[in-house]
């Protein structure tokens, strides 16, 4: 919601995407980073059996959360976009936006979760339902920017790829669950274990969600600014259309009159 | 006449036409599950998968038929006929979707029959059942989300392509699920029949799902601009 | 606005991929008016009829079109429209009496609407049973033709009917879009050719995505 | 056989799907001549373009085209014919100076005779760099009409050449053809417009697959 | 210029117009070697099949590309005007196959990097060399055995489901070597190098086979009678 209402300010606006809430959001986002580092590689303790590549986790589980989140966000400024008419292009902007943040942070899944399996399993990959079922999402996803490239009426664009972003976000689930539908190789469920039981220490425990954190903010000011840019090209359109329209007026053939 | 039978009826006309699917798509999955084989390269191997292979071969046969659905509407431009004359969208997506499943329910019967003559499985006294009905399912979702899918990438450039990259991710599931209930009624030792109905009844859901969703979404997405 | 307008645009523009192929376009026709769009290539016709079909969107403007305002919802109108593009709309692999029969299906018309429209297009035996994608390029549009007539709309919107039909056709043509002004459908069409303009009552020509003049002919009236 | 023959049709049959769209036809057309074929829709005149080009075989009689028997091998026929069908043969993935550009790759044409061509019909830069399938159907006929004109074929064949133009391109198009007769080149076109057909020295009538009418018109050579 | 170089520039000029193959192919491809992986369901399965999975999914890949390569000459009678000017049809034949070769190696390079990601597998050393000549020679032939029967399918009513059907079989002796030599280039314990090696010495007969049977049977497949 608040990033639609930082949208309506844009028009009005200079031409720059930063404005003092982003500023602030910026910052914190590094200051969370910069803690996340330091616990992650300094105050953290290895792991008895993994040692030190347990560290990738910090990365590692965050992305994979906030990919969920940027997809989700996806997903509701889709319905909303099929559902406001009026304002379909302003929702569409923001559903695109955080798509693409979203594929971005679910790559870096996929690279930090092989470099972890290389380091653990001996091996990049492995064909198990939850790393399975993530490579589906992400495809599914790169599916959904191509819809989002094709060259049409934004329109139409808009709520064709607010289809498929309602109907992809149902595979969240699908990817969530799979470990406990399918027995698995890969992490038992083990910080939202069913059971509520935590096995991670408190500082680890900590840091993880102070990466959780970070990286929520860092999707907040991608999204924020990556949508602005848009709207200021569409913005950058309309003027563009009014220049064009006087060009088209002029255009005349002078052959039938 | 109803209108969704209507389109269904010209689907199907235009179908026994061309014999499309007899001369061509039967072939064409046929031969994808016999070069499973050749490529899998060993006797118990193909055993084994014998129920993924049918099911594969059942999905990229799929995007076939419906590319085929969808280039007969664009091709002259007829969908704009189409959606002018028939009141309601949802009305045409269960027309085309129920054409659809008409033809893959006859493939699937073919590449069942196939399955158990190349790669030796045996089906037999209640397992029959379970596979009826897994074959039912599964293929009612195929047609479902063949049609949402087909109607998401028509009129546009390129489709050929774009069809499989965006359908196969989503009925991967399906894939999976069909696949294990399945294996389940081929009788194999990793599942048993328990097993395989919980997995039907994951089908139906997604069934469900998709038939919702397609109904609601055909309208916004038939709204051609092009 | 009156009940008897049938188009009513004012102001419209229309951008395609950032190109606004009409340019502000404002006019209005009553029910039971016979259009002829004139104009030069590329000056936005097509775009107009398929933005009256409800197969575009407006990009500024207003456009109300057999009551329906198309900026609030463009789907609405294609109930009430039948358009017959540059692209004849065809099963290629129906014969064309099947493409006519589909057609009367959809709008509920009967047996026999199918065959005389077929009689008045001069569709014979043979053609009526030929894949309509081996028939002559005539005989396809005359095909689309008997589809447009089966679907009795309120407004007809026709780009370029006349080409590739012959005389005979040509004027079974004229006498089918004077019979549907006659019982109350409104008909626009775009032409290249001077002579058909000739017999129309009222002829608009666009230039530059614009209204360029918009004229009665009193040959025409009288004819 | 004289050289100076480019066409020469004697009791021509092509049969298409065992239906015989050509039914027997005789004609014959010398080097340079300027020929408007006529006829109702369905009565062959595509077919017999089709013939002339190569693209369909003969089934029965004999035919001889810019000095290939087409019944030895039509295929060697291509190379001396341009062909302008009912559709326009352009990649609509690429621009309309792309696509006469590739053509002048093929025949070893110039960048001039490229930007001589789109000028002449009137396909100005934007027009020109704009993706086929975008473009208006006019604009896509002009560019059809551009990569003929720098085919420089010695035998012209063009099916309803007129539809779709305006009427500056109408002129324009009748201009390219009389000054590729006056080069030495072959001309046959089809067309239902009847002004058309008055500016022409030559005209031939189809009916049912066969010859109906073969006049020289004084009006047309005066002219 | 010569006339096949200009064919082949026109081809790539379209694909680079379009990003047809980054776009589409490229993950649909991926996507056929996910999928497969995810029918057989077994780690050590995959990773014994894998280089059979790699040139199947080419195979399927290579019909979108050569569908493609056609539909964009037939869709509106592009290819008339082709014959017509290019003198000599075994041109078109290898002005199509050149366009075709390049944007199947592009992919190629794709999935073998694929496949050492996803499945696991290892090149190193001599095998390294065994690989590049593989590859090279295996997607020579899928261009000109695409392009031939490409051309026999244009303008045909319903290619996309005729391709397949009449080109996967010819295709079968190419899939089979391709698959064994790069084997052997994985390293499988089932092929060694030099049987590797005498794979890759059928695949170039193959391939010549089909270069010359092209340039000679183009012309009269191109006599189009429609
Ligand atoms: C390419 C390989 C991998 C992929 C694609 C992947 C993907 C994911 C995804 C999508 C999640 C979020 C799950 C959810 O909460 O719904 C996740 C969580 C997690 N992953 Fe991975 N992963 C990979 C490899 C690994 C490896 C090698 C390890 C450690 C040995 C690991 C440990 C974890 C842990 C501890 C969690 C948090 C589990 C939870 O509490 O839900 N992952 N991974
Ligand atoms: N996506 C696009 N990008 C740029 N220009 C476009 C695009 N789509 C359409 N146009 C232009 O918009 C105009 C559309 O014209 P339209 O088809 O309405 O013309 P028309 O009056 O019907 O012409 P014709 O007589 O040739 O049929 C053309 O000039 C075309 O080049
Ligand atoms: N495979 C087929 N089976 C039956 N009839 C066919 C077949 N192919 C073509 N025809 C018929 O052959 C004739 C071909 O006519 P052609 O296209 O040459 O006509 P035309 O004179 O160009 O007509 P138009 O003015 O409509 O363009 C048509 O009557 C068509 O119905
Ligand atoms: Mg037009
Ligand atoms: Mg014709």
């Amino acid at each position: 919601m608040s990033i639609y209402t930082a949208t309506a300010a844009v028009p009005g606006a200079a031409a720059r995407t930063g404005t003092r809430t982003t500023r602030v959001i910026g910052v914190l986002a590094l200051v969370t980073t910069a803690f996340v580092v330091v616990s992650a590689f300094f105050l953290t303790p290895a792991d008895s059996v993994q040692g030190d590549s347990v560290r990738i986790m910090y990365a590692h589980v965050p992305t994979a959360w906030v990919a969920y989140l940027a997809f989700i966000t996806t997903a509701v400024a889709s319905g909303f976009s099929l559902a406001r008419r009026h304002r379909t292009l302003g929702f569409d902007r923001v559903a695109g936006a955080s798509g693409e943040v979203g594929v971005l942070f679910m790559a870096m899944t996929l690279l930090t979760g092989s470099l972890w399996g290389r380091l653990t399993w001996g091996t990049f990959w492995q064909w198990d339902p939850r790393l399975t079922t993530t490579l589906f999402l992400f495809i599914t996803y790169v599916g959904y920017l191509a819809v989002r490239r094709i060259d049409t009426d934004p329109r139409q664009r808009a709520r064709r790829s607010a289809v498929i972003a309602l109907l992809a976000v149902l595979e969240i689930p699908l990817v969530h669950f799979s470990v406990v539908l399918w027995r698995s190789l890969h992490q038992e469920a083990s910080v939202l274990s069913p059971d509520g039981d935590v096995r991670l220490d408190d500082l680890m425990l900590f840091t993880l969600f102070a990466g959780v954190a970070a990286f929520t903010l860092i999707f907040a000011w991608l999204v924020i600014h990556r949508q602005r840019l848009t709207a200021l090209a569409d913005i950058r359109q309309t003027v563009g259309l009014d220049a064009a329209i006087a060009l088209r007026r002029s255009e005349t053939s002078g052959v039938v009159k | 006449m109803n209108v969704a039978l209507s389109i269904a009826r010209k689907d199907l006309q235009i179908e026994w036409r061309t014999r499309m699917l007899l001369a061509r798509v039967v072939p064409f999955a046929l031969l994808v599950m016999v070069l499973f084989a050749v490529a899998l390269d060993s006797e118990p191997l193909v055993l084994r998968a014998a129920a993924g292979l049918v099911w594969l071969a059942m999905l990229f046969s799929t995007m076939l038929v419906v590319q085929r659905a969808f280039d007969i509407e664009t091709a002259d431009a007829a969908i704009d006929t189409l959606l002018a004359c028939a009141v309601h969208p949802a009305r045409v997506f269960f027309g085309k979707a129920l054409a659809l499943f008409v033809q893959l329910f006859a493939l699937v019967v073919v590449l069942v029959t196939a399955a158990i003559v190349l790669y030796g499985v045996t089906v037999s006294g209640s397992r029959v059942v379970l596979l009826v009905t897994v074959v039912i399912s599964a293929t009612s979702g195929l047609a479902l989300v063949g049609t949402l899918y087909g109607a998401v990438v028509a009129n546009m450039n390129g489709r050929d392509s774009l069809l499989p990259l965006l359908a196969l991710p989503v009925l991967a599931p399906l894939l999976i699920g069909a696949s294990r209930a399945t294996e389940a009624a081929f009788g194999s030792q990793t599942i048993d029949m328990a097993n395989g109905w919980a997995w039907v009844g994951l089908l139906g859901v997604y069934g469900i799902v998709f038939g919702a969703a397609g109904s609601a979404a055909f309208s916004p997405l038939t709204e051609s601009d092009s | 606005m009156a009940s008897d307008t049938t188009i009513h645009l004012s102001n419209v523009v229309v951008a395609l991929g950032g190109f606004p192929a009409l340019a502000g376009v404002t006019f209005g026709v009553g029910r039971g008016e016979l259009v002829a769009l004139r104009g030069a290539n590329g000056t936005g016709k097509s775009t107009l009829l398929r933005l009256c079909a409800g197969l575009v969107p407006l990009t500024r403007g207003a456009a109300v079109v057999a009551g329906v305002d198309l900026l609030v919802n463009r789907v609405a109108v294609r109930p009430h429209v039948g358009l017959l593009g540059h692209r004849n709309g065809l099963y290629g692999d129906l014969t064309a009496k099947q493409n006519v029969q589909f057609v009367a299906d959809l709008v509920g018309a009967t047996a026999s609407d199918v065959s005389s429209a077929l009689e008045r297009l001069g569709i014979d035996q043979r053609v009526a049973s030929t894949s309509a994608s081996l028939l002559s390029a005539g005989q396809r549009r005359r095909t689309a033709l008997a589809a447009l007539v089966v679907r009795r709309a309120q407004l007809w919107l026709l780009d370029e009917p006349h080409a590739g039909l012959d005389a005979a056709a040509r004027r079974e043509l004229d006498v089918i879009l004077r019979d549907a002004t006659a019982s109350g459908a409104t008909v626009l069409y775009t032409t290249h050719e001077i002579d058909q303009v000739a017999g129309t009552p009222r002829t608009i020509t666009l230039d530059g995505g614009c209204v360029a003049s918009d004229v009665a002919s009193t040959i025409g009236s009288a004819r």
